[in-house]
């Protein structure tokens, strides 16, 4: 079953995520981009990741997606682009590389993936008496992981503060350089 | 029979490599800023997938806490990100990444 | 001897000098030059004063002041006189103000950033000559480049940021090399007895407990590297005529003068004591390079059609004398090598400030604009003419006692090298007659019929230079007794650490250090452990 | 029955600085959104700015003293590590921020870009290089990481005006995403190859029991290792700083250069020193082609720049080089001279951009060594002042760069590291020569006659002439009397 | 005051004219002529005096102890070598100090005359002194060291002095070939020093002295010929005599002085007072005997046929030189010293005769367009004469002795092939003199301007364009554009006197002319060698103790010796008469020149050695310097500097190219590293 479901999904999401890299029209990025997000999401629950697969979808699929949609929208831009790459080499060198990178991920890591150690945070995904997945992963955030947690914060702040300084409106029509006896 | 063969996390990681390599390739093969932005959310995906993986794998419960974080990450990013792109297109209209070479050399 | 800190003085005051060049209102040029001027000739006070202290008797360092600077690697400020150091201060304090007289007119522009540069030349001379610790050493070798760089490059000539750039790249590479060997001698000493320090007296104290030769040779050419293209060896030294050609007159004296020693004096001062075994061994190519310096600046010199490169190209084989007396290792030598030292800033010094003063007349370098000013300038040509003589060795004046010491101790211990070098004696009159002869001999024209002779200011700034060029020549003892008692510890110390036995004259006893301290305690001792 | 969750400790002074900074800057936004556009706003704004990097920096000052002698205090589950090395770091970040924000007060005036936001970009990026210096878990270092980068791309957009401006945002966003992206795959590898994230937690592990196949665990490092190699600008992942750090508004290259080269290089030495010092073997040598690189590039590629804050820029690449050299050397004198020449560093690059800020006339775009042309001559002061600035960076005696210099070196010769050695001062010479390319440039006088850029007598505001001043007293004082500086950087090299 | 004393106060005497000097270079503008010029001379002639003091100083001693050091000062303390500036008066140095101050004076006063109105007279005299100090410096020191000062101070005043009128080129070159040339026998010179010290550790006479009597032959053979080079250089022996002609570019006093009478006499001195390793070496002594034969007969072949009468007198100087080097290589110290003094004399008068000619005759050297000057300036040619005869060795005058002392030492000493050239060289002696007395003061008068109004078109006199030289003249005391030198080959010269005829120098010229030919008939007495007249020999027998020289057995043999130098020379005085007893018969044609053909021409172009020297000078050493110069020095050496430049500025470029702005370009970047990273832990794993 899971096995069947993995490689359903599993295929799903590399297809999708080629779909993003190759569709011509941004928009059909995003759709597949969507796609890749639900079948990963489908792979967390296959792993026992419920509450992350939910994220997943309600955060990614919902909200972040959603943005690319509008913005693309906005500067509409939704049209196949020509795809002949200006640059020489750029998509062999590019496709090399991606393959070289992958190739020696998986060697270095492919003997044995996970080295570390069991369980280390105390809590494991299952067993134990820590209650369902949204429990355990509580448990742990709002204790060891409480300081990352705060500054996560800092950093919705951030992308608040700094999104409004960029797209305000106030400065549209950029003001004319001032002249230099007009400067203070 | 297929009950015999099981998936190991080995295959979601590799898996997720995989999904790395092809976000990665795409950012630089891609012209459309707004595409290559979405790339990188391919290449967080698959940082996450590999944290679950890992969770999995070391039965900790911690990967699975990361994911978020990341998503986090991820979501301020591309709400900046497309803040500059917007920036950008009030000036000039062209989103590819190649327009913006008045720096160089 | 008084506790006052004469050294940090000698050091200091020309530093301060320049900061108060810089605070001074720059409308008053002429309160700026008088000021700079003071401080000069305050410098140069001092510097005598030393002279009168110094003991002759005394092997070792005098007036060592000793502070902490970087803990962290052990470097302190240390600064110390011995016998070759002595002269190279005199010479650098004597320089200066010379210079700086002989720029009172010209280069007009910017009277107060020339002086201050000046000044600061002078600082960063009197710390290399002064320290006895390495890194400090370096610290002042290397800022030595700024002042002169922006000498050349705010009063030179024509192509002056070319030479000016060029000038500072060159040498700094050879210095960079240098520093990088400071640091791993350091720390093989320290891995070795297990003290960080750089202190020149403990590394000297110490002899490479059985380390590999390799090793020394290679820190001993890196050192080289630098010294190398200061002194300038023949491969290395292009930058030479170059930036001659272009600096200030000024600029031109101190280069001949005194930095051109720096390298001589590095290799004097570190390589024996530092590097006994490696200054044993490549000792016959040093030589040899001594002596291709020697001919080769010689002939190059005689094809020169620029005054200046002539001059330039004649301090390459005179460096070369200075080169083949210190590795003739033996005392005499070693005279003749430091005495040249002292006599070339002097007859150097007198032909480049002629020059200069040809040049404000004439503002030409180039030889085919010449000819005949001994007519229009009687004064200015006898002057020229005893710089010349006492520049190619004529007995009597500095010139010949180096030399011919040099030559005399190479002879003693490798006697075809001396005789290649005697060569040189006579292709040195060939270049300077011939130049002599272009310039002032024949028939003037033109403006060369009536060129102004030589004023009052201008006899003051060449006359002392020959004055003592012919004192030292005819009673060169002063100098030879504070010289010799340190050139003996050097080589005394080398017949200490190495296999090395001094070549001396038949029937000469084998050196000894004066006061008969003569064994390796007092060597260790005499350094005095900081 | 499950058992209770048991809350971590949290030691308030330990963070009190990044809290002191994000208070600020949220105090800013609030005033912003209260205020909206009285005059009054910029001034205010700038005042809560700049006392609450002034609060941050006297906590550092406390925690100095509380911990110099080695001693740490570890808080909130052993994320944070508040040790004399944080603290030190912390402290040249916070010079770097308030220098950065006192340039950008006339600046932000002159090219009418007057906005509070600006500020509270700073200091929230600021606050995340705080966080940086004192992580003590890969996934702090990597939000700390975001913290402090995202601000700066904005901040590096921030000038609407010029496109440049906007692309250099766009450049670094792009590129800094990507390598977050790289890095963060390589924070996950190294949690699935000793499973923690907790750098402490990773030494341990990997002290107990030894890996057969250290397979992933490599492949983190070397991920994390492009990640922050980025960051700090080091070759091969540079390319974006000329461009970046040309289009940027001035004041905030600045920042950039010095403070996120400390945060970048804070958590390089913190990561590898304290959690991979077993595999030392495996990355000095890494480390290592990084550095030559570095040094080569940075110096060589510089010599035909036309555009001086470009130079500048390749500069910082070397720069990026000798103070990896120190960190190649993986040993105590190394950490201390990289300290060294962290902190002098800031103060060489901040004075360079400052005298750049306040000589060139308004638009920031007129960057071209023949803009420069002549400016000594003409404003003394202002050009002597690069000259010098350029002259430290090269390193000559006697200014903070030379003894910076001279520490790297000497980490590297008693490493036995002779051929970094070697390429590193050759390197410097190389260096040397763009460095005078562009005294040279300002001493020269213009064919033209025209005067100076901006015109001969342009008052330098006090905000900028206090920075300029500070800057070059402490890169004097340094290259003077640099024992109690060494001194400092010695103590702060404790990490475990 | 006892003759010690006195002897250790002989080094005033070359402080007497180096005050001189120094006075004159201070003051000597202001004081002018002639007053510069009495100075000079009194102050020359107060030290003649003082060498008379020592010289009767030392006659009062016993002939052993005539020898006496004194130290002034150490001068040159290096190592445990001690160098003084010490004073040996003993009777070789004092007889020089005679020599040099005696005529030296005579030519001294002679000059006040002969300089008169030239602005510079001042700085002639000073020089002038300065060369007397120095010669006098070289005479009395009491070590090599101190004797190369005056060596190399002569040196520098002969320069100084030849090119005395420098706007004259051929002045100016001449001055600089004359150092040249000496410096290479000066490096010689150094590096026997540099071997005395090595082997011996000193440059004292007498120690060196001592120690050459037993040290290996190889030792002293080497001294011996590296100082015989020094010698060789300053004596103008064969190679290095060229220069000696060209210095007669310098006014007449000067060539009667240096480069007659004294400083090139510098070689014998310095062989007398380094006797011992010559004694010690026979080799060496083959050598000087040989090369000082060869010069007495070559140059004697090339003086022959000189149209120049300044020249004429350069090339017999040169041979004499030769005989007096034949006789130190034969070991005849004292027939040298004798040679030396009577060559003094003659010689000094034969130039300043010259001298007095010229000025006669408007600066014109060209004897072929003077002729039948004895009725216009009989002084001066009846001196002349004596010293023609003198100098042809005709019994009684004082060439004679001197030369006849010299041949019999010779061939006493069993160098028979030495005393064959030598005799044979007499011929040339009387050859050439007889011919320059002939054509300037016998024959046919040529200086007629219209006797050669033809020949003024081809001329190189200053005729060209007269204007404007008067006034330069006037300001210079002499013609810039005049060169006065008459090389072989050349047309005869226009007669600068262009109306008046010529006439008598002034009495002040003449009287030293005189003096010095009244010295050339008596001055044989002090030397012959009859017994007890050889007053000479036992003077300097302390000098030369242990040097033996050979005494004819019988004094028929002796007389036989005598006869026959005496028969060559009347041969060539013969000969001269077949040809030229009318003179010219016009400027242009020389009966002996047309007789000799070919050999004229080689003889007359001094063997083309010269010339030879110069071409490979300009051609191939030139070539080499430039090669030097250009190629390795500005193409290779600093090329390869400005190549390293040039290199980085290559690869800036590349990296700028890699630069170009594309920020996909700048992840592909990116990923490359994270690539070799990966690659390298890849690779490097197994560790």
């Amino acid at each position: 079953m899971t096995v069947v479901l993995f490689f359903i999904f599993g295929g799903l999401t590399l297809g999708a995520a080629l779909g993003v890299v190759l569709a011509r029209n941004p928009v059909h990025s995003a759709l597949f981009l969507v796609l890749t997000l639900v079948s990963v999401a489908v792979l967390f629950l296959l792993q026992d990741a419920q509450l992350v697969a939910a994220v997943q979808i309600i955060v990614y699929a919902g909200a972040i997606v959603v943005l690319f949609l509008f913005v693309i929208m906005l500067l509409g831009v939704d049209r196949p682009e020509n795809f002949d790459e200006p640059l020489r080499f750029q998509r062999p060198v590019a496709l090399g590389l991606g393959a070289v990178v992958l190739a020696e991920i998986l060697f270095l890591a492919g003997h044995r993936w996970a080295t570390g150690a069991k369980t280390a945070h105390g809590v494991g995904l299952t067993g134990g008496h820590f209650g369902s997945n949204i429990e355990r992963v509580a448990r742990v955030m709002f204790t060891d992981f409480l300081w990352p947690f705060q500054v996560t914060a800092v950093l919705l702040v951030i992308a608040v503060v700094g999104s409004v300084v960029l797209a305000r409106r106030s400065g549209e029509r950029p003001d004319p350089i001032p002249t230099e006896e007009s400067a203070p | 029979m297929i009950g015999a063969f099981t998936i190991t996390p080995s295959y979601y990681l590799v898996l997720a490599a995989v999904l790395f390599g092809i976000g990665a390739v795409g950012l630089l093969v891609r012209r459309n800023v707004l595409v290559m932005f979405m790339c990188v959310e391919l290449m967080l995906n698959a940082v996450n997938l590999t944290f679950v993986a890992f969770a999995k794998a070391l039965n900790d419960i911690a990967g699975q806490v990361l994911v978020f974080f990341t998503l986090v990450v991820a979501a301020a990013e591309v709400a900046v990100g497309l803040a500059i792109i917007v920036a950008i297109f009030r000036r000039r209209r062209a989103a590819t990444a190649d327009d913006l070479r008045t720096l160089e050399g | 001897m008084t506790d006052f800190p004469i050294l940090s003085a000698i050091i200091a005051t020309p530093l301060i000098g320049a900061v108060v060049v810089v605070l001074l209102p720059g409308r008053r040029p002429e309160v700026i030059k008088a000021v700079g001027y003071g401080f000069s000739v305050a410098t140069l006070g001092l510097a005598c004063w030393l002279l009168a202290d110094f003991s002759t008797k005394k092997v070792f360092f005098q007036f060592v002041e000793s502070r902490p600077w970087l803990p962290s690697i052990g470097s302190r400020y240390i600064v110390g006189v011995d016998g070759i150091s002595l002269f190279m201060i005199l010479a650098t304090a004597l320089l200066i103000p010379i210079g700086l007289l002989a720029s009172q007119r010209y280069p007009a522009q910017r009277p107060k950033a020339f002086t201050a540069w000046f000044l600061l030349l002078e600082f960063s001379l009197m710390g290399i000559f002064l320290s006895l610790d390495l890194i400090i050493f370096f610290l002042f070798w290397e800022i030595l480049l700024v002042p002169m760089y922006f000498l050349i490059q705010g009063w030179g000539h024509e192509r002056r940021q070319y030479a000016a750039t060029k000038f500072f790249i060159y040498t700094a590479a050879g210095s960079s090399l240098m520093l990088a060997c400071t640091l791993i001698l350091g720390f093989i000493h320290q891995s070795d007895t297990g003290v960080l320090s750089f202190d020149y007296r403990v590394l000297a104290a110490w002899s490479w407990h059985g380390l590999s030769g390799t090793t020394e040779v290679l820190l001993f050419l890196g050192f080289l590297a630098a010294f190398a293209i200061k002194v300038p060896l023949v491969p290395f030294h292009t930058w030479l005529a170059d930036v001659h050609t272009e600096a200030p007159t000024a600029g031109s004296v101190v280069l001949a003068g005194v930095i051109l020693k720096m390298g001589a004096y590095g290799l004097l001062r570190f390589s024996f004591e530092l590097f006994p075994h490696a200054s044993v061994d490549l000792a016959p190519l040093l030589l040899t390079l001594g002596v291709i310096g020697i001919l080769y600046g010689a002939i190059v010199a005689a094809m020169q059609k620029n005054l200046k490169r002539i001059i330039a190209y004649s301090s390459i084989a005179h460096m070369g004398f200075v080169i083949v007396g210190i590795f003739s290792l033996t005392v005499i030598g070693l005279d003749g090598a430091v005495f040249t030292m002292i006599s070339h800033p002097l007859t150097t010094g007198a032909l480049f400030l002629l020059v200069g003063m040809l040049y404000e007349r004439r503002h030409s370098y180039q030889l085919e604009d010449y000819g005949g000013i001994w007519r229009s300038a009687p004064i200015l040509t006898a002057m020229f003419l005893a710089a010349m003589f006492a520049g190619i060795g004529l007995p009597g004046f500095s010139g010949f006692i180096g030399e011919f010491l040099s030559l005399a101790g190479t002879f003693v211990s490798r006697r075809p090298w001396a005789v290649a070098g005697a060569v040189g004696v006579i292709l040195a009159a060939v270049y300077m007659l011939w130049a002599f002869q272009r310039t002032f001999m024949g028939k003037p024209s033109g403006i060369n019929l009536k060129l102004p002779d030589v004023s009052l200011r201008e006899v003051m700034v060449v006359a002392p230079l020959l004055a003592l060029s012919l004192f030292l020549g005819l009673y060169p003892k002063l100098a030879i007794e504070r010289i010799e008692p340190s050139l003996k510890r050097s080589i005394v110390n080398l017949e200490l650490k190495t296999h090395f036995r001094e070549k001396r004259p038949k029937g000469y006893a084998p050196t000894k250090l004066p006061g008969g301290v003569s064994d390796t305690q007092s060597i260790q001792l005499g350094r005095g452990a900081p | 029955m499950t058992p209770p969750i048991v809350h971590p400790s949290i030691n308030w002074l330990a963070i009190s600085p990044e809290i002191a900074l994000v208070a600020a800057g949220v105090a800013i936004v609030m005033l912003r959104s209260v205020l909206r556009r009285r005059p009054i706003v910029v001034p205010l704004c700038t005042v809560v700015a700049i006392s609450g990097v002034v609060a941050a920096g006297a906590v550092q000052y406390r925690l100095w003293h509380l911990l110099r002698g080695h001693r740490a205090m570890t808080t909130i589950a052993g994320m944070v590590r508040v040790d004399p090395f944080g603290v030190f770091l912390g402290v040249v970040v916070l010079a770097a921020t308030v220098m950065a924000l006192l340039l950008s007060v006339a600046y932000l005036r002159r090219e009418g870009l007057e906005a509070p936001e600006y500020f509270a970009l700073v200091l929230l990026s600021a606050a995340g290089m705080l966080v940086m210096t004192t992580a003590n878990d890969l996934i702090v270092v990597f939000l700390a990481l975001e913290v402090l980068s995202i601000p700066l791309y904005v901040l590096a957009a921030f000038d609407r005006r010029r496109l440049s401006s906007q692309e250099a945002g766009m450049k670094y966003f792009v590129l800094g995403a990507f390598s977050s992206a790289v890095f963060l795959y390589g924070v996950a590898l190294t949690y699935g190859a000793t499973g923690t994230t907790s750098l402490t937690g990773i030494a341990r592990f990997l002290a107990a029991n030894t890996l057969l196949d250290q397979g992933t665990l490599l492949a983190g490092i070397a991920l994390l290792l492009v990640g922050l190699g980025f960051k700090i600008a080091a070759v091969p992942f540079h390319m974006w700083t000329p461009d970046v750090y040309q289009g940027a508004p001035t004041p905030v290259t600045s920042f950039m250069s010095a403070a996120t080269k400390a945060a970048g290089f804070a958590a390089l030495l913190r990561i590898f020193g304290v959690a991979f010092p077993l595999y030392r073997s495996d990355w000095r040598p890494a480390v290592w082609a990084l550095a030559v690189l570095s040094l080569i590039v940075g110096s060589v590629a510089a010599v035909i720049q036309t555009d001086v804050k470009r130079i500048l820029a390749y500069s910082s690449i070397g720069h990026a080089g000798f103070i990896l050299i120190g960190f190649q050397a993986n040993t105590s004198r190394g950490r201390e001279a990289a300290l060294l020449y962290l902190f002098v560093y800031a103060f060489m690059t901040i004075g360079a951009f400052a005298v750049i800020t306040v000589a060139t006339r308004r638009g920031d775009d007129h960057h071209s060594l023949d803009d420069y042309r002549g400016l000594a001559l003409d404003r003394p002061v202002v050009g002597g002042l690069l000259i010098f600035f350029v002259l430290a960076q090269a390193g000559v005696p006697f200014t903070g760069g030379f003894v910076a210099k001279l520490e790297v070196f000497s980490a590297a010769a008693q490493a036995n590291e002779y051929g970094l050695l070697i390429i590193g001062v050759l390197a410097s010479v190389v260096a040397a020569f763009f460095y005078l390319r562009i005294a040279l440039t300002l001493l020269s006088a213009r064919d033209d006659g025209a005067t100076a850029p901006g015109g001969l007598r342009r008052r330098v505001d006090v905000w900028s002439a206090v920075v300029l001043v500070t800057c070059v007293t402490l890169v004097i004082v340094v290259g003077v009397v640099p024992g109690t500086f060494v001194h400092w950087a010695r103590d702060a090299t404790f990490l475990l | 005051m006892n003759a010690r004393d006195l002897l250790g106060l002989a080094g005033i005497i070359p402080l007497l004219p180096l005050v001189g000097a120094a006075l004159l270079m201070a003051f000597g503008r202001r004081l002018g002529s002639p007053r510069a010029g009495w100075l000079a001379t009194g102050l020359m002639a107060v030290a003649f005096a003082w060498s008379v003091v020592e010289f009767a100083a030392l006659l009062s001693l016993p002939p052993g102890a005539r020898s006496h050091v004194s130290i002034i000062f150490t001068w040159l303390p290096a190592d445990q070598l001690h160098v003084n500036v010490g004073f040996l008066a003993d009777p070789l140095s004092i007889t020089w100090c005679l020599l040099v101050t005696g005529v030296g004076m005579l030519i001294h006063l002679y000059a006040i005359g002969y300089m008169r109105g030239d602005p510079n007279v001042g700085r002639f005299f000073a020089y002038f002194n300065l060369f007397a100090a120095s010669m006098l410096i070289l005479v009395l020191a009491s070590n090599y060291l101190l004797t190369f000062l005056g060596w190399e101070g002569v040196g520098l005043c002969s320069y100084l002095l030849i090119s005395f009128w420098f706007e004259r080129s051929t002045a100016a070159l001449g001055g600089k070939k004359a150092f040249i040339y000496n410096r290479v026998g000066d490096f010689g010179f150094m590096l026997a020093m540099f071997l005395l010290i090595a082997q011996f550790g000193t440059l004292d006479y007498g120690a060196t002295g001592h120690a050459a009597l037993h040290a290996s032959g190889g030792i002293t053979t080497a001294v011996a010929l590296l100082l015989f080079l020094g010698c060789v250089g300053k004596s103008a022996q064969i190679p290095l005599f060229p220069w000696l002609t060209d210095a007669m570019e310098g006014p007449t006093p000067v060539s009667a002085l240096i480069h007659a009478a004294t400083m090139v006499t510098a070689g014998v001195f310095l062989i007398c007072r380094a006797h011992p390793f010559f004694d010690a070496s026979h080799s060496a002594m083959t050598v000087v005997g040989w090369i000082g034969a060869a010069t007495a007969l070559l140059a004697g072949t090339m003086a022959v046929l000189q149209p120049d009468l300044k020249r004429v007198l350069a090339y017999s100087t040169i041979s004499q030189l030769g005989y007096m080097f034949l006789a130190l290589g034969t070991g005849a110290y004292t027939a040298a010293v004798f040679f030396v003094l009577m060559h003094a004399f003659y010689k000094a008068c034969l130039f300043l005769g010259a001298g007095s000619v010229l000025h006669a005759n408007g600066e014109n050297q060209d004897m072929r367009v003077m002729g039948a000057l004895r009725r216009f300036m009989p002084f001066t040619a009846g001196a002349m004469v004596v010293a023609w005869l003198a100098i042809a060795g005709v019994p009684p005058f004082a060439g004679f002795w001197s030369k006849d002392g010299v041949l019999e030492a010779a061939y006493l000493h069993h160098d028979y092939g030495i005393w064959a050239v030598g005799v044979v060289a007499t011929i040339m002696t009387g050859l050439y003199m007889t011919r320059l007395i002939l054509l300037t003061f016998f024959g046919t008068e040529h200086w007629r301007p219209s006797d050669t109004a033809a020949m003024a078109a081809v001329t190189g006199g200053s005729d060209d364009e007269p204007d404007g030289h008067a006034d330069i003249e006037a300001e210079l005391g002499y013609d810039p554009d005049y060169l006065p030198t008459v090389v072989y080959g050349e047309p005869p010269r226009t007669p600068r006197l262009h109306d008046h005829e010529p006439h008598e120098s002034p009495g002040l010229i003449v009287l030293p002319i005189v003096t010095l030919a009244l010295l050339a008939i008596v001055g044989g007495l002090v030397n012959i060698p009859l017994h007890g007249f050889t007053h000479l020999d036992s003077w300097l027998e302390p000098v030369f103790r242990g040097v033996t020289p050979p005494v004819a057995e019988t004094f028929a043999g002796a007389a036989a010796l005598s006869a026959t130098a005496l028969g060559f020379g009347v041969v060539g005085i013969i000969v001269a008469f077949v040809f030229y007893r009318r003179g010219l018969p016009s400027p242009a044609d020389d009966p002996l020149r047309a007789r000799l053909g070919v050999v004229g021409n080689v003889v007359g172009h001094g063997y083309y050695y010269d010339d030879a020297i110069s071409k490979a000078v300009d051609g191939p050493v030139r070539a080499f310097g430039t090669f030097l110069d250009r190629d390795v020095d500005q193409r290779v050496i600093d090329g390869a500097v400005n190549g390293i430049g040039h290199l980085v500025r290559r690869a800036a470029e590349g990296l700028r190219r890699a630069q170009d702005g594309l920020v996909r370009r700048y992840a592909i970047g990116i990923a490359l590293g994270a690539a070799a990273l990966l690659l390298f832990f890849l690779a490097y794993a197994g560790r």
